[in-house]
Formats: structure tokens, C-alpha cells, sequence
């Protein structure tokens, strides 16, 4: 029954990492940049739920909050960054995306203090299946990261919007060329990311109420290492990685014998797959055009 | 006179500079006159000069971000401070038990090169980044769950510390000798192979430019003088935590090579000397919260300078307003946008026009010559 | 049997299902000037990055003065003594001109250097630095570069850009020059010269070359016998002006 | 070639006799006094004042800084005023050195040492150096005062350690305990360490640990430990209070958390409602931050008043006593001897004074303890108590 629990705790773990990594892999796949900032996002997520949920008490009122401002301040972060950057090389695209995670950072201890907060979203409960006994909220966020993806894939296979996504991955200019509007392509993958974002900042203050300025960090970190792991640009991929990468994750936690090397095994996790398969499990390989 | 006219004084300028302030102060420390503090602040610059130089050849030079430049110090520390410990309970703190400790630190940090060099075969850009991220944690997790008589375990390896009057003159050299070897090495041949890699890998491979060799090259010549870094820096601190090696340090170094721009030693060295006056001066003016001011500092300047450098849109106001044209105007130097030095390498145009796909694509072809062929640094060696 | 300098058999590779190129044989003489022709999308590019090993061929092989040189990587290939020129220019664009040629000369026995030596600047690497730079000079004088020699590479104007890529690939002192394009988007006057510049080439640098053109007029007036390339598969191995009359030459350039 | 070579020959030489004389002249060079025109007494400390541990640092300073203002009241030491000042380390090692020279050559004739015990470590050898005194009021490392001119107000964590398996094997044998520690923290590791050393056979353990990477998602730490009644947690309040609401339905209401020093704060942290939590919530402590009576109700009136009760907890009350202890030792000597002490004299001359009366019979009694006294490596020597913050909540649940 332990490694029951044990698994669906990394199952839950695994969701929040696949959402956080489906951020990345989306910004990846069609703007072609490393979002680094992306983690912090979900830091601004959690620290709107804990200002709105303070003021109204609300945590659907939070959420929506939460998802508006990430929303709009990946956007911004998008146009005033990393637009000017398009077309320029990758390296300085990512000393940039390092750059604004910071200034989200220090901006976020200049407002609300180096202080840790704590912050209760709802309290659920845990409701007993058999021997098992789980927290409500570890099942709403599995439902939910599910439900994401399954809104997610759907959205890529059957709108417009999504098919000129896959597009604009595949061939940014030549789906230029098919009269699809780049920019506007890219602006809406930055917003449905830090919606993404903000959501993973919620079901983490579910999980676990502790909220600091470093929230994002390691899980944006290691969510990035997931979508690696599953194939950037591919969005089952990164909810593979994600889950892979929670389950592994708890399981290392829970033998107290390697629980102290956890980080470690699963960064070596990911040098060893990349070692493997360079383009991580379900990745496209690009030929060069010589 | 092999290069006849082309010898230039500024070539050797920043040798000079580094030697002067080193006999001033020196003269200074060893009499007894100068400040512990200056000593440690001092102790601390050439620590982040040597940071800087090493990360710039990966970062500037070659082109692949590293992420991880901390993990290789962090080796360099733990070994070398722990070669040094060892050491000096029957040498004491005497110059051989540092140059020991040097060599091993350096020695074991450059191997730590190789080994995460052999991934940069195959990975690029990104990928790469994300790896040697995952090394720095991965070295720090181990060296924190060691035991605590190896390596001190969670509370840190406790070293000795060299003479705080000496330290940063022995720092200094070790500067010296560090930008000695590199810009040796960037402005010759295989300064050429390394930066054409950068510039186009393709074409670099068509030209018979072994990009394994070259690769790995810079990589182990850059963690091999981190890992020197990491030695100084296990002399001038009681104990050695893993804790300060993290991707935070790792991302401070990277400031300082992008502050100074790409390919541009000196402008890192200037780089790291600011940001450690900055830091420790800082910190002692800023308080309570207005101390997190500083990262929000970094943070803008880092931004601004990378936008302002490398965005396609600000090209030709680049062109017309930069440090060089400025100078021209004021007819101190003669500037001509389209001449560069003989051996120069130009990167604040880093390019523009190349299809972001080709970089960003992963070398898929090394893949399969490797698994054709086994092992494919035994049968391309270079000579 | 003759001599050829570059002989391949029934070279092919296959991406999926797509047969990008098949059976090709192609065998070329000593000093000759050997055309690859054919419509777009004929697969002449891929027989270059096959001969030069960007893509390792899925059948058949190919030899270099009778050795094999089947999978050896890019470098490798390049060491052995064939080097090519792009379709779409691969300079070092932030490299000075010189400095592009000095990379091409980089593993010239005659100025070999250990990276040691130059780490720490002992007597040979003055020594093979001054030569490179003086070899160097005597290449770029060929292609009358010689005054452009400190500009950046990508500041060149487009033919000169053409002819330094060739400069490079010849200062790695190939036995075979494989030329990708190399009058694309030049005029009748520049292509006129560069005419000139691969036929002194030939003699100079004793190399022999193999060229992809789109230009007929180009390769009539250079190469004796030409292969035509279409889907993949060669259509015509034959002299030039037997190529040009052959119906299914013709068909395949101007359809049916 | 030669001019080239020549140039870079002459660097390296240079250095290299800059270096010899270096070495040769490295013994000269005397030991100034940088306290030779002081007109106060001069107290150094080093704390995170700001980032994630600022809670203690602040503590350390405003308690520090009131028994400073309350002595100087009170006339100082035969007229002559003491001033406290303050450095920021961020819980970072590595700023520890400049802040130390700087409160060094700014005339520092004794100091608390600094608040944490990562950047303590490199304080003490960096007083060793220039033998300057230290009394730290919560760097509770083992080797904090161990070969140095330190002592400890805190109980070393070594100490804690053993006290709590002390505890457990009395209350406990026989029995099955939990221990959640984080494995790459000094502190906590540290007591772990002990802890383990000291407890008796007869005491089974389970075991969760967590690291700096993961201090928000205990699911699986807490399944471990879920059907433990006693949890043994030395950790700090931050991730101790994440623990708590994480296992509040999931560990069973009558169990009890046993922490150490490090959960001080938890009652007061911003959001966290300990009453929330079903569990009991106790700590090994030298102070009792809801004391009533005595010389803490006293200093926790003074506090709150001054600085309100959001940083009040143990490290300040130490830092209270320790700047008391420091001007009591002082003043002794000064009785026995009034040329002993001089408000002009080096940090090096006061650590000799200071270290002669800590290691001799002089005791404190004040806020956190009666009859306060220190064995010969500087670990303190007071009564600990088991200090419950929070009861059990009645059964309610």
C-alpha cells in the first residue's frame, strides 16, 4: 500500500512538473527559446492567489486572478524581451530569459519580503480508498493536470489557432508565408504557457502552502529538465517527462537510503537519457540542411 | 620579430594592468599597510577574474553555454582544499603545499571537463545548458552527502588559509598565467578552430576542424582553471560548502562574461572586478531590504546589454553609436566598421541570418558516426 | 584500368522511404573538371554531403585514389583530401578574411602546432603562425583578395564571398574540390572570370574538381563529361555535349 | 618574437619575485589596533538580516541593540557607553569575511560572532587570527567555539542532539519514533547526527529526510512517517510549519512534534495558525516565549513593546543575554582590576580578559537560564527544557 501512495503522490508531483514543462515545451517548440523566466511565473501565480485570497477569501476568484495577471505578464515579459531578440542567437535569448527570472525574483522580495508565507488555498481534506489514504487536493490536481491535457491536445489537433501552432513549429517561415501571423502566434503560446503556469503556482499552494520568492526555481528547473527528458517541442513528451520525473522524484524520497542524493538522481536521470537519446524520448530529430 | 608591425602594446595590456595593481598592493600588504579588508576583497576579485576568463572561453569562444561553470569549481575547491588540508598538517601552509593543491584541483576539476565535455559532442544550445546546470547540482548534492571525514560532509571541508597578505598577490599570478594560456590559446590556430566551430560548425567540420578535439579542449581548459579558481578560493576561506557552488554562483560568472562582452576577455575581467567591488561594497551600504535592490540591478543589466547587443532591430544604431565610433569621433582611435584586426574575431555582431533551426537542432549525425564507428575520438586525433 | 581520383559505386542513402539518391557510380580522372547536373530536387547536393560525410550512405561505397572512404565523418573526409564549397555560403562571417583561409590551412602538416605549444607560445607556434599567415596571403593573391584580407568576411560583396569560400576550401590542399553552386547569382562577367579561376585552380593546386551548376553555359564551357542527375538516379554519364542532346536529358530539364 | 616573449617573460618574473618577497616578508608587518581611538565599547555581530533567515538575524540585532541602549542607561561601564553594530551576511558564508574586516578595522573589541551557523564556521577562524573574542548566541555548531575564542549562549546542536535522545530513551524505549531532517543543512544534519549517536538501541527509527531543492512537497516524507505518534524534527519553523498543515489530517492528532532551537519562530510565523494544527508542537529550548513569570516575561514585555512580537523568539533573548554576559564579565574584571579595561584597548587584549573570566568562575543568570556557565571548549552549561508551544488539541477531531 506504501508504494501505492508513494506513486500517486509522484503521480500528483508529476502533474504539477508536466504543466509547468508544457509551458516550456510550447514556448519552445514555436518561439524557439528556452523560457527560463517560465518558473518564476508560477512564483507570481501563487503570490497573486495569496494577495486576491486575502482580499476576498476566494480561492476561484484567486485562481481566475492568478491566471489574468500570469497571463498578462508573460505577455509583456514576451513583447518587451524577447521580441526585440527574435532572429537574434539563442545564447543571448537565454542570458535574457535568466535575467528577467531574476528580476521577477527581486522584484517579488522588494514587494512581499524574503519572508516565508503560508498560504491555504482550501482545505479538502483526505477522503480513505481501502487502505490508502489520500488528500483531496493530491486528486484534484491529478484530475485536473489530466483534464489540461486533454483540453491541450485537443485545442493543438482541432482549432485553427492550434494547427498554425503546429505550424509555426514545424516552419516558422513558411507559415508566414501561408499568411499565418507569426507574432500573434507566438503572443498566444506565451499566454496559454503562463496560464499553464498559473495554474501548477495553484495546485503547488494546494499541495503545500509554504509561498517564498524562490517558489519557482526548482520546479522550474526541474520541469525543465522533465520536458528535456520527454523531447522539447513535444507535448506528450513533456507530460511523460513530468510524470517520470515526479515519480521518480517521490520514490527516491521515500528509501531512505538514497533520499539525500534525490536531485542528483534525477539529474543524472537526465544526462544519462540525453546521453542516450539526444532528443529526449518522444523528440523530433531536426537534420541540418547543409 | 615574427609578426613584425602587428605587435601591439594592447595586446599585452591587460597582462600589465593585472601586474601593476598586483605590485602596488603587494608592496603594500606584504609592509604591512594595507587593510584585511582590501586583502579579502582583493583575494575575492582575482578569484572572479579567474572565473570569468575561464567561463569566457566556453561561453565567448566556443559558444556553448555553460551552465554549470560553479561545478567545476566546486571540485577544484573540495579536492584541492582537501589535498591542501591533508598537506599542510606535515608542510604547514607553505607555497608547495599550494601549488600541490593547485595542480590537483585543477588537474581533477579539468578530467571533471572532459567528462561533461563528452555530452557537448552531441548535445548543443540548449541541451547542453540544461546538462551542465544538472552537473553543478549534481556535484553539489554529492559533495554535501559526503561523509565528515572526507569531505566535511553538510558542515563544509574545513581548510587552511593561506597568509591573507600573500593570498591574492599568489591569486593574481595564477591570473596572470590563466589569461596567459587562454588568449595564448584563442589567438593561434586552434583559437581559429574554436572560434570557426562557433561561427559555423558546418563549415568548420568541412574544413577538417575536428570539433570533438576542439570542443572538448575548451571545455577542459575552462573547468581546469575553475577548478583553480576553486582552489583559491578553498585558500581563502575556512571551509569549502557546497552550498555557494549552486546555479546561482554559476549564473553570477555568466553576468560577468556577457557585462563584458562575448569574446571579450578584458571586458570580463573589468566585469568581474566590478561586480565583486560592487558586491562587497554593497552589502555594506545597502541594508535590509534595499540589498535585494542589487539583484534587481543584475537583473536590468543584464537584460538591457544583451538586448542592446544582440537585437536584429538595433543593428544600425549599434553601428553608429558604440564605443569604437565614439572614440573615432574624438580621433583616438581610427575606426573602420569594415576592417577588423588581423586576428580578431568580431561578436558583438554575433549572427543574425542563421536559421534558428540550425542551431538549435541537435546534431543527430555525431550520433550515428558514433555508433558506427565506436569510439570516435581514438580514430580522428588530430597530428 | 584508369586512375580515378574519385570513384564511387552504387552510392545511395535513403531517408525513410524517400530514395534521396541511388546507385549513383561516378568515376572521375586526375585534373579532370567533372559536371553534376540536373533539375532541382535531383539529389546533387546529397551526393555532396554523401562524398563529404554529412549523411553516411545507406548502400554502396566511394573511394578517393583507390581508398575507401565509406562512413568516415566530415573531418575525417576533409583530412583525406576532399573539400567542398556551400550552396547557401558558409563563411565565418565574424572572422576577417584572412583568418577564414588560415582556418582552412588548419591541419596542414606543414604548420602543425600542439595546442601545448601555442598555450604556451613556444618557439613553434611563432614559427607555423607566420607561415600560415604568408600561405595564406599567397592563396587570397590567387583570387585577387589579398586587400580585402582584414575585412570581415560577411562584409565582402557576394562573388568575392563565392570565391573566398573556395580559397578556404582549397587551402585545406584537397585532391578533390567539390563545388556546390559556385556561379550561382553571379553575373556574365564574374562568371566569366570564375571560369578562369577554376581552370587555374586545376593547374595550380593540381586538384580536380567536381561542380554542381545550374549555369549549362558554365558547365560547357568547363567540364568534359557530366553526370545528370534526376529523382536520384542517373539518368546520363556522358561528355557534355552528348548530354545536352540526350532526349531524356531533355525531358527531364524541360519536361516532356 | 623576442620583444613579444620578452614582455611576457618580464610579467611572469615580476611576479615571481613579487612573490618571493612575498613570501619572505609575510611574518613582519605588525598587528595594529584599530581600536586605539574607540570612545565606546564596540560589539560586532554578524546576521542575515534580510533573505530567508532574516526572522533570527533581526532578532539577534534588535535584542542586542536593547541590552546595549538599557547598559548605556544605566551608565555604561564606569561611564563609558557601548555600541552594537550590525552586519548582513544573508545566511552566506561567503560575505562573512568582508563583514568581519570591515567591523574589524572599524575598531570591533569584541563581538557576537555571528547568528547562523554555516558563516560561523568562518567567523571563528577568522577571530582566531586576530584573537578577538566572541560570544554567540545561536551559531549552534559543534565546532563554533571548539579551539577558539568563542562561547556558545545556545546549546551546541551535538548537545541538543543528545539531549532529545536522552528524552526518548526515557519516555520511549521500546517504541517506534519518526525523524524528519533535511540531509544538506549543518544544523540540522548535525543534531541528526548526535541524536542517532546517543539513542538507545531500544528506540526504532523511521526516517524522511529532505534537501534545500524540495521544501514545498512533504507528500512522500509524510506518508513515511504517518503512523508515527512521536516526531523528532530538527528543522527550522519554515518547512517545519509546510510539515505540519501538510500532515495535519494525515498524522495522527495525538501525535507530537519534538523540535529543537531551529522551530523557535513557528507560533509567530506570518500566516501560519499553529492552533490549526491538531498535533502538539514542542521544542527543546532554553526559552519559553509565553513565559509568565521571571526574567523572560520581562524581557518579552520589553521586546514586544519595542520591536513587536513578530521576531520575538529564543535567538534574541540570547542575543539579550549574551551582550549582558559580555559587559558583566567585563565589569568583573574591571572590579577586580580597573586597568584590566580600557576603552581604547585592542580586541585581542579584551579577548585575553573576557576568555580569562569565561573560563574561570564567573556565571550569568538572565533570560534564558539561571547560573549560565561554560566548560572549557565553550559550550554553554544551563538546565533545557522541553517546551510544549503548542498542546494537543483536545479530541475534538
Amino acid at each position: 500500500m506504501d508504494f501505492i501512495t508513494t506513486l500517486i503522490n509522484g503521480l500528483s508531483l508529476g502533474g504539477i512538473y508536466a504543466m509547468i514543462a508544457l509551458g516550456y515545451t510550447m514556448v519552445y517548440g514555436i518561439a524557439k527559446m528556452l523560457n527560463f523566466a517560465h518558473g518564476d511565473i508560477i512564483m507570481v501565480g501563487g503570490y497573486t492567489i495569496f494577495v486576491v485570497l486575502g482580499l476576498s477569501g476566494n480561492p476561484i476568484l484567486a485562481t481566475v486572478a492568478a491566471i489574468i495577471v500570469c497571463v498578462v505578464l508573460g505577455v509583456t515579459i514576451e513583447k518587451i524581451a524577447y521580441k526585440p531578440l527574435r532572429g537574434a542567437s539563442p545564447l543571448a535569448v537565454l542570458i535574457t530569459a535568466i535575467g528577467v527570472s531574476y528580476l521577477l525574483q527581486s522584484l517579488a522580495q522588494i514587494i512581499f519580503g524574503s519572508a516565508q508565507k503560508i498560504v491555504i488555498v482550501a482545505d479538502m481534506g483526505t477522503v480513505t480508498l481501502g487502505s490508502v489514504s489520500i488528500s483531496v487536493s493530491t486528486l484534484v490536481t491529478l484530475g485536473c493536470t489530466v483534464l489540461v491535457m486533454v483540453v491541450l491536445t485537443l485545442f493543438v489537433k482541432f482549432t485553427k489557432t492550434g494547427r498554425a501552432m503546429v505550424a509555426v513549429s514545424e516552419d516558422r517561415g513558411a507559415a508566414q508565408l501561408m499568411g499565418i501571423n507569426v507574432n500573434r502566434i507566438i503572443t498566444i503560446t506565451f499566454a496559454i504557457g503562463s496560464a499553464l503556469a498559473a495554474l501548477a503556482g495553484l495546485f503547488y499552494l494546494m499541495k503545500s502552502p509554504g509561498l517564498t520568492t524562490t517558489l519557482g526555481a526548482m520546479p522550474g528547473i526541474k520541469a525543465f529538465t522533465a520536458a528535456v527528458i520527454g523531447g522539447i517541442g513535444s507535448v506528450p513528451g513533456a507530460m511523460l517527462g513530468g510524470i517520470l520525473l515526479g515519480v521518480v522524484e517521490c520514490i527516491s524520497y521515500k528509501i531512505t537510503a538514497i533520499a539525500p542524493y534525490t536531485d542528483a538522481i534525477e539529474f543524472s536521470i537526465l544526462i544519462i537519457i540525453l546521453l542516450v537519446k539526444p532528443t529526449g524520448f518522444l523528440g523530433k530529430k531536426r537534420r541540418e540542411k547543409v | 620579430m615574427i609578426r613584425g608591425k602587428n605587435i601591439k602594446w594592447k595586446d599585452f595590456i591587460n597582462y600589465a594592468v593585472i601586474a601593476v595593481v598586483t605590485i602596488i598592493f603587494g608592496s603594500l600588504s606584504v609592509t604591512g599597510n594595507l587593510a584585511s579588508s582590501t586583502q579579502f576583497l582583493l583575494e575575492k576579485m582575482s578569484i572572479a577574474i579567474l572565473m570569468a576568463i575561464s567561463l569566457s572561453l566556453v561561453v565567448g569562444f566556443l559558444g556553448e553555454l555553460s551552465l554549470g561553470h560553479a561545478g567545476f569549481m566546486c571540485v577544484g575547491a573540495y579536492l584541492g582544499g582537501k589535498v591542501a588540508a591533508v598537506l599542510a598538517q606535515s608542510m604547514g601552509n607553505s607555497i608547495v603545499t599550494l601549488i600541490l593543491s593547485v595542480l590537483v584541483g585543477g588537474a581533477v576539476a579539468a578530467v571533471c571537463g572532459v567528462v561533461i565535455g563528452l555530452p557537448a559532442l552531441r548535445l548543443k544550445g540548449d541541451y547542453l545548458a540544461i546538462v551542465t546546470l544538472a552537473f553543478g547540482e549534481i556535484v553539489k548534492s554529492i559533495f554535501q552527502n559526503t561523509s565528515f571525514e572526507s569531505f566535511g560532509g553538510t558542515l563544509g571541508l574545513s581548510t587552511p588559509r593561506y597568509d591573507k597578505k600573500v593570498l591574492f598577490i599568489i591569486g593574481f599570478v595564477l591570473v596572470i598565467i590563466c589569461l596567459a594560456v587562454i588568449q595564448n590559446l584563442i589567438r593561434s590556430k586552434h583559437g581559429r578552430a574554436i572560434t570557426a566551430i562557433r561561427d559555423n560548425e558546418i563549415a568548420a567540420k568541412a574544413m577538417g576542424i575536428n570539433v570533438t578535439k576542439y570542443k572538448l579542449l575548451a571545455f577542459t581548459v575552462s573547468a581546469c582553471f575553475a577548478g583553480i579558481g576553486g582552489v583559491l578560493y578553498s585558500w581563502s576561506n575556512y571551509t569549502v560548502q557546497s552550498s555557494n557552488f549552486g546555479y546561482n554562483y554559476s549564473i553570477e560568472i555568466l553576468v560577468m562574461v556577457v557585462l563584458g562582452g562575448m569574446g571579450n576577455i578584458n571586458g570580463g575581467i573589468l566585469a568581474a572586478t566590478l561586480i565583486t567591488y560592487l558586491n562587497t561594497t554593497l552589502a555594506t551600504v545597502l541594508t535590509g531590504d534595499l540589498a535585494v535592490l542589487q539583484n534587481l540591478v543584475y537583473a536590468l543589466i543584464l537584460i538591457v546589454i544583451v538586448i542592446y547587443n544582440n537585437s536584429p532591430a538595433l543593428k544600425s544604431f549599434r553601428e553608429r553609436y558604440n564605443l569604437k565610433a565614439l572614440l573615432h569621433k574624438i580621433k583616438l582611435v581610427k575606426h573602420d566598421p569594415m576592417r577588423v584586426k588581423d586576428d580578431e574575431a568580431v561578436w558583438d555582431r554575433v549572427p543574425t541570418k542563421i536559421a534558428m533551426d540550425e542551431i538549435l537542432s541537435v546534431d543527430t549525425k555525431v550520433r550515428t558516426s558514433v555508433a558506427e564507428k565506436g569510439d570516435p575520438y581514438e580514430s580522428e586525433g588530430e597530428d | 584500368m584508369a586512375e580515378y581520383v574519385l570513384e564511387t559505386k552504387n552510392l545511395g542513402i535513403s531517408f525513410g522511404g524517400l530514395k534521396a539518391a541511388q546507385n549513383v557510380n561516378i568515376s572521375i580522372e586526375k585534373g579532370e573538371i567533372y559536371g553534376l547536373i540536373g533539375p532541382n530536387g535531383a539529389g546533387k547536393t546529397t551526393i555532396f554531403n554523401l562524398l563529404t560525410g554529412v549523411y553516411k550512405p545507406t548502400t554502396g561505397t566511394f573511394m578517393l585514389n583507390g581508398e575507401n572512404l565509406t562512413g568516415l565523418s566530415e573531418q575525417a573526409i576533409n583530412r583525406k583530401g576532399i573539400a567542398r564549397t556551400f550552396q547557401n555560403i558558409r563563411l565565418f562571417n565574424n572572422m576577417s578574411v584572412i583568418r577564414n583561409v588560415m582556418v582552412g590551412l588548419h591541419n596542414n602538416p606543414e604548420f602543425k602546432c600542439t595546442a601545448i605549444e601555442s598555450m604556451f607560445r613556444l618557439p613553434r607556434h611563432f614559427a607555423s603562425e607566420k607561415a600560415m599567415r604568408e600561405r595564406a596571403k599567397e592563396i587570397l593573391r590567387i583570387f585577387d583578395l589579398e586587400e580585402e584580407r582584414n575585412n570581415l568576411a560577411c562584409n565582402l560583396p557576394y562573388g568575392k564571398q563565392r570565391k573566398l569560400e573556395i580559397a578556404r576550401a582549397l587551402a585545406t590542399s584537397p585532391k578533390l574540390l567539390l563545388l556546390d553552386e559556385p556561379a550561382a547569382g553571379m553575373n556574365p562577367n564574374e562568371t566569366a572570370e570564375l571560369m578562369d579561376t577554376v581552370r587555374l585552380i586545376r593547374d595550380k593546386f593540381d586538384v580536380t574538381v567536381l561542380l554542381i551548376e545550374h549555369d549549362l553555359k558554365f558547365v560547357v564551357g568547363l567540364c568534359n563529361r557530366v553526370t545528370v542527375l534526376n529523382f536520384g538516379t542517373v539518368l546520363a554519364q556522358e561528355s557534355v555535349a552528348e548530354a545536352l542532346s540526350n532526349p531524356a536529358v531533355v525531358e527531364a530539364y524541360i519536361g516532356k | 618574437m623576442k620583444h613579444n616573449t620578452f614582455n611576457k617573460i618580464t610579467a611572469v618574473l615580476m611576479a615571481v619575485v613579487m612573490l618571493a618577497t612575498g613570501c619572505l616578508l609575510s611574518a613582519c608587518g605588525g598587528d595594529k589596533n584599530y581600536a586605539a581611538n574607540n570612545t565606546e565599547f564596540v560589539i560586532g555581530m554578524s546576521g542575515p538580516l534580510t533573505g530567508g533567515a532574516a526572522i533570527y538575524g533581526v532578532a539577534v540585532k534588535n535584542s542586542a541593540q536593547m541590552a546595549v541602549d538599557e547598559i548605556n542607561a544605566a551608565g555604561g561601564l564606569n561611564g563609558v557607553m557601548f555600541k552594537l553594530v550590525a552586519t548582513d551576511d544573508m545566511h552566506d558564508a561567503t560575505k562573512v569575511a568582508t563583514n568581519y574586516a570591515n567591523l574589524y578595522e572599524n575598531g570591533m573589541q569584541v563581538s557576537l560572532g555571528t547568528v547562523t551557523t554555516k558563516p560561523g564556521l568562518e567567523w571563528k577562524n577568522l577571530s582566531v587570527d586576530d584573537n578577538v573574542f566572541f560570544l554567540t548566541p545561536s551559531a549552534s555548531g559543534d565546532a563554533i567555539p571548539a579551539n577558539a575564542n568563542g562561547f556558545q549562549m545556545c546549546f551546541a546542536d551535538g548537545n541538543q542532539g543528545k539531549v532529545a535522545a536522552d528524552y526518548i530513551n526515557q519516555n520511549f524505549a521500546g517504541k517506534t519514533i519518526g525523524v524528519f531532517y533535511k540531509s544538506d543543512d549543518p544544523y540540522s544534519a548535525g543534531i541528526y547526527q548526535q541524536f542517532k549517536a546517543n539513542l538507545s538501541s531500544s528506540v526504532t527509527t523511521v526516517e524522511a529526510v529532505f534537501t534545500d531543492a524540495n521544501t514545498t512537497d512533504f507528500s512522500t516524507q509524510i506518508d513515511t512517517l504517518k503512523d508515527c505518534e512521536f516526531i523528532f524534527m530538527p528543522i527550522y519553523y519554515q518547512p517545519a510549519s509546510i510539515f505540519m498543515l501538510q500532515a495535519k489530517d494525515k498524522v495522527a492528532a495525538n501525535a507530537v512534534y519534538y523540535g529543537c532551537d531551529g522551530l523557535d519562530g513557528i507560533a509567530s510565523a506570518e500566516g501560519f495558525d499553529i492552533n490549526s494544527i491538531p498535533q502538539e508542537v514542542s521544542m527543546l529550548s532554553h526559552f519559553d516565549s509565553n513565559a509568565t513569570t521571571g526574567a523572560a516575561k520581562e524581557y518579552i514585555d520589553k521586546y514586544v513593546a519595542k520591536y513587536g512580537a513578530d521576531t520575538l523568539n529564543q535567538f534574541g533573548a540570547s542575543a539579550y543575554d549574551c551582550v549582558y554576559a559580555i559587559y558583566n564579565a567585563m565589569k568583573a574584571a574591571y572590579e577586580a582590576d580597573n586597568s584590566s579595561i580600557s576603552v581604547t584597548m585592542s580586541a585581542s587584549e579584551l579577548c585575553e580578559v573576557l576568555k580569562a573570566q569565561f573560563n574561570g568562575s564567573f556565571s550569568y543568570s538572565g533570560v534564558t537560564g539561571q547560573n549560565i556557565s561554560w566548560d572549557s571548549t565553550g559550550y554553554v552549561q544551563k538546565t533545557a527544557i522541553r517546551y510544549v508551544v503548542k498542546p494537543a488539541a483536545s479530541n475534538e477531531n
